[in-house]
């Protein structure tokens, strides 16, 4: 019986204290045409042992070589103390953090975190984590939406009314598609991204379509350029429209911070943790933050930690502002947000007190430089060439000059991720594939990737 | 008595930092940044702490050290199932060729991921008894609001358009009536009887062309088991709506009795509770969702399909929206939280078909025990005429009204006993209540302890009850001021500074 | 400066409150002539990142297929548990628990691994661990030694007189090595294993040698046979020699325990502790287990573990009969040993709590099982024999016909680790493999490895 | 106040079992062992826990934490060099192809392993400057064994069979004299002078023709440098004699002076210590040897040696006694501590030149400045007139004779204040001391607390001596009975049950 301590023994003891003959009979409410389901096609048990032996024949199966792909997932190095510490049992095996008093570990990581996030972006609050990048851009629409809605109920409008949210710039097309199916049935409508030809934002299509309720943009955006967020932000603004800005957390090391956007900043920053010590792990767990500003932070989703005092007034922490929340409101709660991903939120808090703003600086800038290195390289080749001008932070759109798609097969063939081929998401860059290269890319791995691109594509 | 070191509850990692103190050995070899415009860049750096290694290490190895956990104390919180966390389903997640594995990769290098997904899909099939599965979702409440906008996407589909409200018992958990307004519906409540069952008239009074569903969990959050459910499930279908079924509480009767035979039509699991992955003190968890045949095509993707090649191998491939047009679509960036799913497969290898049924059943066995002997103490049961499930209810309300000594002061109190408390004050329905759920990898021993301690509490209560109104008293903090802490929000340590 | 907190604040004022002007000043007391070293040659630092690069290169050339050679080191399955725990900080970087009420968690382990392992062996007590079999072996020598002097002293006999020690049967070779290494000087002679033709204890052999202070007998020994122990413990007793087992503790879940051998069981067991929840990581750290007789605990090395009372009479953990070590009695203390193999017999300890007896059985006999197995599917082939024919527990040696050093060359090209060539250690057997198949051995492996072999001896 | 779960401490292992309880998911398939003679069986299983997978895990996990450590407390134990102890090293050294490697694989499946071997040799040999290594010996005192079995082997291939003795200081750690007698020496011990050097005089006065050689640490345990190490070498080589070096104080002049310089034939090194592997409780170890050319030949077996192959590239291999037929031999079963060593590599790796040099002179500053701050607070510093190395001594023989409070009772007491003690009651010669080592990896926060703590112990000494007499107080035992420990033996849980 794995997992279960009883013997023999302990189960006779404990029916008989209970009174019943056997431990069907604890069973005795439940219809019995309820209890005639068939689990023979469930495997029989194994031990650890034989679990962990097939377990890792499958895991040596996807084992390869350096990785050249990002698109909102990036192969950065984790100092070893991250995961050492974030699987200690006391951090991995609690739940969330509702007995205050017996959960200081957790409460004061998530206050730090609070704190580290905050410095990160310039904003003012965040929460403690929501899903991943994807459903924090979900949630940012949802709380723009409940932000303008409230301004124009304030104004007397009628709450159905539809709404529409612009995407400035390349997004990530896998964070819309999730912020629309989460989005969606709230009557709200996310626009296309609106790209001009150098790679960024077209503001001319920003002006020119239906008034947002709400502005997304994405820095560096989904191609790898460094976007136009000033002039972004300041139309939001000038529009009476709410900034979301989309940013990936290592890049804030070195841009400037969407706190500082245009004249007042971004209302509402979201993005994926993964970058700040989280292993790749086929994109999860993460987290998704979501920060904003004071007057927003009850329009958050999710737990916040703040700092208390305990009754001999010594300082503490607790969970606060849950009123917010599905098991205060119930239906009037501002998402319907329980567990997150806080376990990921301990490991981002390690690793960013482990690299500090230098640490962070330093990888930030050495990322940029080794894509660039690897931008070089490719385009090099003859035939390979980069798509945009435009400055990038860690990756690049490089042109192949044929469907990038079958190339992208090639490479896999022989081990190399390499890079992620654009035509699916995006079929005008059809020939394209966007390429990143982090910290972690050594000289040797750009030669490697060069040399099976350029066997790929003599083929 | 004595001076302790500063405790670190007092002391963030911003306080013990210095301007230019570095953990050197992470930093990376700085890179030529010069070519990227400089009003794109930041003035000045974040306000980051700045410490060694080593302050870094110690500090959060002694943060953890102020928690309780599943790895140090029996954790009995209703509704949460806080069951041991196999270190070996860990172990099998942290392999890594998983942990290196990018989310993108191509098909033709994942073959072995997709394989443990599938047959993670395959196995909470059979455990359910739906038709098929989608693993995306990362949480209970992302599971119900998949299922829920199913639902959803199932009436808009027959253009049955009416359809607004989404029925919830009132013992529900907050987050199904905020998952049905996140899907656009309304939530309607319905009364629970005295013992615990949905009050089938007050469904039928509520129950019509309007409805699109109902969510029930079972056995439900009042930790018994809802009989009439088949009766229930009647009822709601003959209206046009469907069942949702919130699988918090699988954990009663895994591999006993299945959702899909009670009359769902769609349902998600918590694999963070039944399939025993670690809560990692709030979060990650895992919430897949599973349909029968009515609801399959609307399943949210990406989930994995089974193909055979030219000879005779099995090829796994995602299933995307090409595949499945009437998809709700997608509900993260990548396919869901991998690790986690990879740790559930672990387990349910490890349990095995009689695995499954024995976690029923102890689970079963324990919560009935420790009702049996609490019962016999002389405290009050919600719902003293039923078999409590894998979970059941007290009530301190007399001692509230005649002490004035509340749930609460019980629960912090029973910290102090070195044993986290149960859930308090849910469900809602039953004045000042504990949840208790003991799950199945507690030992008798461990049950008769906690019960030790509610008894010398009562017995507390009677004798010295500002000794209980005033716990804890064994913490790194006696009780918190959380109305300070909601009225003067300190959220961080630059405001709170 | 990696892993040293100072700022350069930090450093100025604290030379400048020391009154010193530079660090260099605080090294004014050693000659200059001795500071002029060249430290030219070493590397320049690198981070982490680097060092893991360069680190996981190295080991990733070392990755073999399943291991089939035992010989003392062993491929056991390891509870993920075990690891998860030992690594805790606060053992793991937790110094010898000289402060007692600050170490009570190290000082419970030892304390339940002395428990445990009195129990597997039948013997009265134990220490806290010696390093390793070999020096456990050496360690055990010079104990016996030590007592039979005493035991001639009382009889008035002199101190100098040179000491032989007998190997009954095939002792591990390394051992004995190790053990004469560390014996050596103190005119202890350690003779020649003493094998019978039947690769068992030769016993005439015994009886026709000198007169031994102690004999030495292995279980089971190294050829992987079951050894004649009753009569060899029976031999020395009757020949007032001390017996010193040497033994395999996963084989004691099967095997009669040494406390019992004989009529009074062995004097003194030593033996390695990898088998319990160690990985094989080229041999060390593992630890070397030492446990005797009640009356002989005064001549145990090393630390012991005793239970006690604090001074409000509740039970604590100490170190105890510390009169033996050098840290109290210098030059007269039973051995030079402080440091020893302390985190190992943490592991050990989660590792024989999370078996029990019925975990270990079942481990021991499903070793057994499978090296039958292995034997069967090896002496299948024509020219495999198996070399001797009795009993054995999870080794066996299998004469290939011939020269058995080559062929493992060829065997580890196709990278399989396929058995020891006994040619080294033991001329007589120079076509002859020690082959192991431990519970972790598939049916698959086991093909692979006959495959191998197959192919090895087609060339 | 109030009353926990019965504490760890107070519970074993075996306390927490039942017959037949079991980490089922640990069992192995069954295997069938009927052909095994009936005679040579065990009759009934050993005495083992009978647990299930959560109770261990749950024991272990709360006795870790009724341990002081690095990772949770400042822990300035002198002599022992307890620093940090980088993860990254710990997370190189537990890489699959590391931890798997048999020791017997063949060297065409070891070349990594042996690389790694190799460069610590040659990282080694620099840092010494020897002529050679050896990284075999498990511990320093395995180190000083081979060192000294070395001097040994080299008098008597000279058939040099007079020498007898080893000279030992009276400031010697325990292991110096007991490693003479194990390799055959008597030990002979040397004055200290008042300032903490080897008393010349005295050293002339036993040197010779008995004198096998010598063993020194160099800073010497009085926590101070010898001076006088190159007349000491002069002297004790014209008598024919060898010098040992004792390196577990190589931290306090890593990359600033090397033993090979002063005059001395061999050593060793504790990398649990200069090269911040962890101590893990107590172990293990790792104590590689270095010897000068003349003792070159004796070094113990295996070691590394580097050839090139016919296309040029480097080929690993180990040198065994038929390389080396004046070897001393093997001194374990297989190479060493392995795992120690490729930690220990990390580290140096981690480091280089710059870090090397950084680790001598901060674990000098952070022992100057603590010597110093205690100096001003009126503490009685053993040598006040000289430089601390990386330690220093105070003593508290005025609290003992005034007060009557020893050493040990202020050792006690500061563990109350959360940080571990000195050492106490070494070296032998300075009565009622505290040989106080901070550690380069310390804050000068961490150095500053500690100071206050003493200071504030010193006043409870004046104040409420009995509150010191009786420390600790805050701990899970407190003064723990060595003598009845010693008396009533209680080893194991049987003989103790
Ligand atoms: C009954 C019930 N339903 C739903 C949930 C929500 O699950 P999650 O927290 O994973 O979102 C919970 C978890 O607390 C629950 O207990
Ligand atoms: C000065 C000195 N020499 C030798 C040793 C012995 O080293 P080990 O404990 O590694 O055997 C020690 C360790 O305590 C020491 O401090």
């Amino acid at each position: 019986m794995p997992f279960i301590p009883h013997t023999a023994e302990d189960t006779r003891t404990m029916l008989a204290r209970i009174g019943a003959a056997s431990i069907d009979e604890l069973f005795d409410e439940i219809d019995t045409d309820l209890m005639r389901a068939d689990f023979g096609p469930l495997a029989d048990g194994v031990g650890e042992m034989d679990m962990l032996a097939a377990m890792s024949g499958r895991a040596r199966r996807d084992q390869t070589g350096p990785c050249f792909t990002g698109a909102g997932c990036y192969d950065h190095h984790i100092p070893a103390a991250v995961w050492d510490i974030a699987s200690r049992g006391e951090f991995m095996t609690a739940y969330t953090p509702y007995q205050a008093e017996a959960s200081q570990g957790t409460l004061q990581v998530i206050y730090e975190y609070q704190s580290m996030m905050t410095a990160l972006t310039a904003m003012d609050v965040t929460n403690a984590s929501v899903y991943d990048g994807g459903s924090a851009l979900g949630e940012s629409v949802l709380m723009a939406v409940r932000a303008s809605r409230r301004r124009q109920r304030q104004g007397g409008a009628r709450d159905s009314a539809p709404v529409h949210i612009a995407v400035a710039g390349a997004c990530h097309p896998l964070y819309l598609d999730a912020a629309r199916t989460i989005t969606r049935n709230q009557g709200i409508e996310i626009g296309e991204p609106l790209i001009a030809a150098d790679g960024r934002t077209d503001l001319d299509a920003l002006a020119a379509g239906p008034a947002p309720a709400a502005v997304v943009v994405q820095q560096p955006n989904f191609l790898g350029l460094i976007e136009r967020v000033d002039e972004v932000t300041a139309w939001a603004a000038s529009h009476g429209a709410l900034l979301i800005g989309v940013v990936n957390p290592t890049a804030l090391a070195l841009l400037k911070p969407p706190g500082e956007w245009g004249d007042d900043g971004a209302d509402i920053v979201c993005g994926d943790g993964q970058p700040l010590g989280i292993p790749m792990a086929s994109g999860g767990p993460s987290f998704g933050f979501l920060c904003t500003r004071q007057r927003l932070v009850r329009q958050l989703p999710g737990r916040i930690v703040g700092r208390t005092v305990d009754s001999l007034g010594r300082p503490g922490f607790t969970l606060t502002l849950q009123a917010r929340e599905q098991h205060i409101r119930r239906a009037k709660a501002t998402s319907n947000i329980c567990t997150n991903q806080g376990l990921l939120v301990t490991a981002a808090t390690v690793y960013l007190a482990l690299m500090g703003a230098e640490g962070l600086r330093r990888t930030a800038a050495r990322c940029h430089a080794r894509t660039r290195d690897l931008v070089d390289a490719l385009t090099s080749m003859e035939s390979v060439t980069s798509r945009f001008s435009g400055p990038f932070f860690h990756e690049a759109v490089i042109d192949i000059g044929r469907p990038a798609g079958p190339v992208a097969e090639t490479l896999a063939a022989s081990g190399v991720v390499g890079g992620l081929p654009l035509g699916q998401l995006h079929p005008e860059l059809d020939h394209c594939l966007l390429v990143c290269a982090t910290e972690k890319r050594t000289d040797a791995d750009i030669a490697a990737f060069r040399q099976a691109l350029a066997e790929a594509l003599a083929r | 008595m004595s001076e302790r070191a500063p405790a670190v509850g007092t002391t963030t990692i911003f306080d013990i930092g210095a301007p230019g103190r570095r953990a050197h050995a992470q930093l990376a070899p700085d890179g030529d940044v010069s070519d990227l415009p400089a009003d794109c860049l930041r003035a000045s750096g974040p306000a980051l702490p700045a410490v060694s290694e080593l302050q870094a290490v110690r500090h959060y190895t002694n943060l953890s050290r102020c928690n309780f956990s599943i790895d140090n104390q029996f954790y009995p919180l209703g509704s949460c199932t806080m069951k041991y966390n196999p270190r070996g389903a860990h172990r099998a997640a942290s392999l890594p060729g998983f942990l290196e594995r990018h989310p993108l990769a191509p098909d033709a290098l994942s073959q072995g991921f997709l394989a443990c997904l599938y047959e993670l899909q395959e196995t909470l099939k059979v455990v359910t008894g739906m038709a098929a599965v989608s693993l995306t979702p990362m949480a209970g409440a992302q599971g119900e609001f998949a299922g829920v906008a199913m639902i959803r996407a199932y009436h808009d589909a027959r253009h049955d358009d009416e359809r607004s409200e989404i029925l919830v018992p009132t013992a529900a958990h907050g987050t199904n009536p905020a998952t049905a307004v996140m899907c656009g519906y309304q939530a309607r409540e319905v009364a629970v009887g005295a013992d615990g069952d949905v009050d089938i008239e007050a469904l039928k009074a509520v129950v019509g062309p309007h409805t699109a569903g109902i969510m029930l969990t079972n056995p439900s959050t009042c930790g018994v088991f809802e009989r009439r459910i088949v009766e229930i499930a009647a009822i709601v279908h003959d209206a046009g709506g469907l069942l949702y079924y919130d699988g918090a509480n699988l954990n009663a009767i895994l591999g006993k009795a299945r959702p899909g035979d009670m009359g769902f039509d769609v349902l998600h699991m918590n694999l963070h509770k039944t399939f025993a992955t670690p809560h990692g003190g709030g979060g990650p968890g895992s919430g897949p969702v599973a349909a029968g045949e009515r609801l399959l095509p609307f399943l949210p993707t990406p989930y994995v399909a089974r193909d055979t090649d030219g000879s005779g191998h099995d090829v796994y491939r995602w299933l995307t929206v090409d595949d499945r047009p009437q998809s709700i679509g997608r509900l993260s960036a990548f396919m869901g939280n991998a690790g986690i799913l990879l740790r559930a497969l672990a387990y349910a290898q490890m349990l095995g078909r009689e695995g499954m049924r024995r976690v029923g059943e102890y689970a079963t066995l324990n919560a009935n025990y420790l009702m049996e002997r609490l019962r016999e103490a002389g405290l009050e049961l919600a719902y003293p005429t039923r078999r409590a499930s894998h979970e059941f209810i007290v009530t301190f309300r007399e001692e509230a009204k005649t002490q004035g000594v509340t749930a609460m002061d019980i629960a912090k109190r029973l910290l102090d006993y070195g044993c986290h408390a149960p859930t308090t004050y849910f469900p809602l329905l039953v004045p000042e209540c504990f949840l208790i759920e003991p799950t199945e990898t507690e030992t008798p021993e461990e049950l008769d302890r906690f019960v030790e301690a509610l008894i010398r509490i009562r017995d507390e209560v009677e004798r010295e009850p500002e000794l209980v109104r005033t716990a804890p008293h064994t913490l790194p903090v006696t009780r918190l001021d959380d109305v300070k802490a909601a009225r003067e929000l300190d959220l961080s340590f630059r405001t709170g500074g």
